[in-house]
């Protein structure tokens, strides 16, 4: 019997439910030198916004114990040169595309929605809501029910047509529910979760914040056992919202601990960096597991974890 | 970005003790035939289990392209933190995860030029291989390394052969001049009549060795080092301002617009900080 | 010249700035086989409450990557026994004690504050308000403003005399500065931060939440940036408040991040379990630093890398 | 709480791979002179920079305290994740950081009595040192082994000689009996006219042959193995629910009040909830 590997996020259906994680790929060619991308099951780009962005200043990294903080600030060219340059190759390539958007307002994400519109061939749109609010003092848009819910309604009006908008949520937040179903009302066809973990890092030696932005994302390894919670909290309480994972994953029983806490498709991010090939190390480690448990398609095993204690 | 990345599971073939250093020699099959000098390599560090979970970047030292698919690559490995200690650990016959040649590499001129190579610490590693070839192109090749003491000078015998001169201080005076290479560097440059300087070391070295050639008008190509997650260009860790040919500084990734830049267009002075009017600022 | 490695929180004064964390050492007796708890700046009992409790069911434990799961459920014998028993055992041994306490209601923590009202030779109360509240629908004191400073103030009201109370939050809240805030009006003399992390893991075998509590938190080095910036976040925002900080320290390197962010004391929780005189190792590489560092005493490096870039 | 109990850097005088098992010997100094059988010592696993923050505990095999202060403690390890793996890999002159001993020992009668010994896998493990006690003390000594499969009964031969009969059990029957110890244990004690039970093993074998035991009115003496975060009484992951003289059931630490406990007081049944009664529920 053959194994039914597919995966759907809201309307979007994907071959596999690996993917490369936003800000984790960079826009695909780097990748491309060590595997094929039409293997993934999505290629998330980078987070892009309006206009070119510099990032912020070096140092933006600092390794920590199983994980690493980041504040790259999404250095980037801006949704112009994107869709011109970066888009066009990952098609010709063939690639499955979701397209990261991130802004600073809630107009910023309404332009981002409606640049997106006419874009063909792309499978669906991951909003990254975990971005400071310019006109709400630098507030991060994930961090409130009403900003969070502003940014996506501000996509959902802008969209049109029937390209699936994935809302990415941050976990530095009180209740991770609330945001869920503020977002999912406003429109979201399903979720990324989880975005980085607020952390900071001092370096001994300067005796300042390592980074410096001072504070940064933390990822890796480190953080899982909170994605795998908010994976699970969001699935319990909405059932029918299909999950994007991330958080951690460097291997096939890793995504699985995901899977069956409710996502249909799991996202590797910084696994990539200590291995280019991690996708495929993953992707391939997991469906084997799958089969070796029994199940007979990746969609048995979503949110297998949260059957009664009796089965 | 370097079209002949691969990634490989390498085997240690020996790894011996050289002053402060570890050289290590890696057998790495076709890597080791696209290995040009200014390229690195990125490995894998503390095996099962660890808790570091990004790859270190290594300057390849030389690579030796045999028959039959079979190739080395050597290394010079300071043994600083505890990625490095884990892998001057290794032993021959041990297996590490070895993903290179990345970057980019030190342009070679078409002419014989009078190329003055400077490195610090184990920055000189890249230098030997590069002064082979600029020997074998004709160029009169003189050199300069400086470390804080001399434990810390790597430069073995069949290097030093391949060089006109060597020119060596250190800071505690334990070995040649006392002092910094950016003290000597003036007068090497007019005594030797220098057309390119090739360098590779610590970001405070570079910078002044920027300076003096600016001041000194020669070309200066520099192997920078800047804390990298990937080495592959997809996390966008390891970037600094650097001016392009329209005159525009960008945030450039060093791992693939790097780490051999020329000295003259980066902007050394933005420590922790983005400069102004860089692009996307 | 000597070095001065005295500090204090709120009025109380301790020798040195090692303490252990709530939870993590016992009732002391246990750790005493392997050094002298005199030599700890402060022991802090585990979280006790009003009458005995078994804790949760096991399992209680997940080892995640540089980090633990843990859901004890604050199994102990009550106060009554605790002051009975396990206080005087303290004082006979001369150990500096901060007794730590744990309250299913705001009635709980004024109670638990007035029997702690007689007892002496107590340097300190360190309130957990980490627990979930009976009375507002399981929800975490100290994940909401009005809480938390509902259950500091029953104990400000309650304990009378001078004994100073830190006040131990969570790092699960959208804005960790807020909750800070609160607290130190409700009549917080010092902060401990931070508590663990909500996560979960999933046993891949079973396919079930692996702990019986099916969410834990999360402890470790995996979260010590997250307690660096929560402890650097709330020391700038209210710099005269001391912290006591935790979170991941194994050594002294990692305890002078912890100072360097802001806080006057640090406890060392998790890295007891894999080396029982993990304390007495931080407390000596901590001092060692500090001098090697240039600094007179511990008092110049708390806070130190918050100084203008220019210095 | 083992009195007893310290912490020290431990060499690894020998490893020995025996079936599915590594045979381990470690030179702990005093310690081995404290050692009991049924005591169990905790290992920092994974080395520098390791994610594994947490050690593992190993039953002790056997204890040999030899003149001035030199003493041997050694171990049955089965490599069965990252941590034991690593364990099974360190070489004679590798060093690592062990706490013991820890825990409760088996309980020797003052009288000879006829006793049999039941362990699953590595759990046989600490019944060879405890079987030359009680022969010491003119005791008979039966034993079962049971696992899954041939390579998972560890069964020495000095240890076969210390015991007056052997009986094995394997899963798949490519050893002795096919079945489980269980299966061949009410005739095993009806036979043997057993007085009492030590066992050793998975927490499933040790519950049923708590059953046989109390039906046919034999003391049951049983090392429990809980996942454990300390080892030394502080973490309070290890608990399970015993009942105590007085009647009432609490959860108790199976680091500090175990390994070793009364099969019979045990609350078997209680996976995953707080069995109801229990004190403090
Ligand atoms: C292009 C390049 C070439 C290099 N060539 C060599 C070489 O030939 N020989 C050699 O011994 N070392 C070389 N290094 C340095 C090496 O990669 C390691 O950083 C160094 O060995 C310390 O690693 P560690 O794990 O021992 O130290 P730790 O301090 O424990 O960890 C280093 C961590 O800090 C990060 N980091 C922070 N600042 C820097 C920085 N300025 N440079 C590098 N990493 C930083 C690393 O990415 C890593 O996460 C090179 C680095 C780069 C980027
Ligand atoms: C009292 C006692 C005595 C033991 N004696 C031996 C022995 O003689 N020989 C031997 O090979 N092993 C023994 N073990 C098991 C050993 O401690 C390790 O659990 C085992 O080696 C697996 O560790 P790992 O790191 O390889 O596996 P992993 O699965 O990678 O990690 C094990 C992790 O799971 C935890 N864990 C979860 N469930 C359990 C459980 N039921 N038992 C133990 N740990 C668990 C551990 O604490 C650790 O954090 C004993 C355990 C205990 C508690
Ligand atoms: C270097 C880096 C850059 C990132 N950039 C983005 C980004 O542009 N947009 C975004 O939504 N998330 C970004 N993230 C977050 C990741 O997509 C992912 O949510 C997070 O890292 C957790 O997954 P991981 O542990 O597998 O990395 C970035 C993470 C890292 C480490
Ligand atoms: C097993 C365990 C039990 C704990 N029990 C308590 C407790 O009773 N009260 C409390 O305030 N914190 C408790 N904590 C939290 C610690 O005191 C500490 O805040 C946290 O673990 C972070 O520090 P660490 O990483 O050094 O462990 C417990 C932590 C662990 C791991
Ligand atoms: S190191 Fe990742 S982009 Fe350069
Ligand atoms: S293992 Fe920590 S109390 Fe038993």
């Amino acid at each position: 019997m053959s194994f039914d590997y597919t995966t759907s996020l809201g309307a979007a259906k994907f071959e596999n439910p690996i993917f490369t994680a936003s800000g984790c790929a960079s826009s695909g060619k780097e990748l491309s030198q060590f595997f094929d991308l039409r293997e993934l099951g999505a290629l998330v780009t980078k987070s892009i916004m309006i206009k070119p962005r510099s990032g912020r200043a070096t140092p933006r990294m600092a390794e920590t114990a199983s994980g690493m903080l980041n504040s790259i600030g999404l250095q980037g060219p801006g949704i112009d040169i994107f869709l011109e340059k970066d888009i066009p190759w990952l098609q010709e390539q063939g690639v499955s595309t979701v397209v990261s958007i991130a802004g600073e307002s809630v107009d910023d994400y309404g332009i981002l929605a409606r640049k997106m519109r006419s874009v063909t061939g792309v499978k669906a749109l991951e909003v990254n809501i975990s971005c400071p609010n310019v006109e709400n003092r630098g507030m991060v848009f994930a961090c409130n029910p009403v900003t969070a819910r502003a940014a996506i309604e501000a996509v959902r009006r802008n969209i049109g047509g029937e390209l699936p908008i994935i809302a990415k949520l941050s976990p530095d937040v009180t209740n991770i529910v609330e945001i869920a179903e503020e977002v999912v009302a406003a429109g979201a066809d399903a979720l990324a979760l989880i975005n980085t973990v607020l952390g900071m890092v001092i370096d001994t030696n300067t005796m300042r914040p390592k980074l410096a932005g001072k504070t940064g994302g933390l990822s890796g390894p480190a953080i899982r056992p909170v994605a795998v919670r908010a994976i699970y909290q969001v699935h319990a309480a909405l059932p029918h919202v299909s999950i994007l994972g991330m958080g951690g994953v460097t291997n096939g029983r890793e995504a699985l601990e995901l899977i069956l806490a409710g996502a249909s498709a799991v996202s590797i991010g910084t696994a990539n960096f200590g291995n280019p090939t991690a996708t495929m190390l993953v992707k391939s480690e997991l469906q084997e597991l799958l089969i070796a448990k029994g199940f007979n398609s990746l969609q048995e095993a979503v949110g297998y974890a949260h059957r009664a204690e009796s089965q | 970005m370097n079209k002949h990345a691969s990634q490989a599971l390498t085997e240690v073939v020996s790894n011996k003790k050289v002053g402060a250093y570890h050289h290590m020699v890696f057998s790495v099959g076709q890597m080791a035939a696209h290995s040009k000098p200014g390229n690195f390599v990125a490995i894998s560090v503390g095996g099962p289990g660890t808790s570091m979970i990004l790859r270190r970047a290594f300057a390849i030292y030389r690579a030796s392209d045999r028959e039959n698919g079979v190739g080395y690559i050597e290394l010079v490995v300071a043994p600083h933190g505890q990625g490095s200690t884990w892998l001057t650990s290794r032993q021959s016959g041990d297996l590490v995860d070895l993903v290179g040649p990345l970057g980019t590499a030190f342009g070679i001129p078409t002419e014989p030029v009078r190329a003055l190579l400077v490195g610090g610490g184990y920055g000189s590693a890249p230098l030997f291989g590069l002064s082979e070839i600029l020997k074998g192109r004709g160029c009169r090749v003189d050199m300069v390394l400086g470390a804080s003491s001399a434990m810390k000078i790597y430069a073995p015998l069949e290097g030093k052969r391949s060089v006109n001169s060597l020119t060596i201080t250190t800071d505690d005076g334990s070995a040649g001049i006392p002092g910094k290479v950016s003290d000597v560097l003036a007068e090497l440059i007019e005594n030797n009549q220098i057309d390119i300087i090739y360098s590779c070391g610590p970001m405070g070295m570079l910078e002044a060795i920027t300076k003096i050639a600016v001041e000194k008008d020669v070309l200066h190509q520099c192997a920078i080092e800047e804390a990298m997650a990937c080495g592959v260009g997809i996390c966008m860790t390891c970037v600094l301002p650097i001016r392009g040919e329209d005159g525009v500084v960008r945030m450039l990734r060093s791992c693939i617009d790097g780490p051999v830049v020329d000295g003259e267009k980066v902007i050394w002075d933005s420590k922790r900080e983005i400069p102004e009017g860089t692009w996307g600022s």
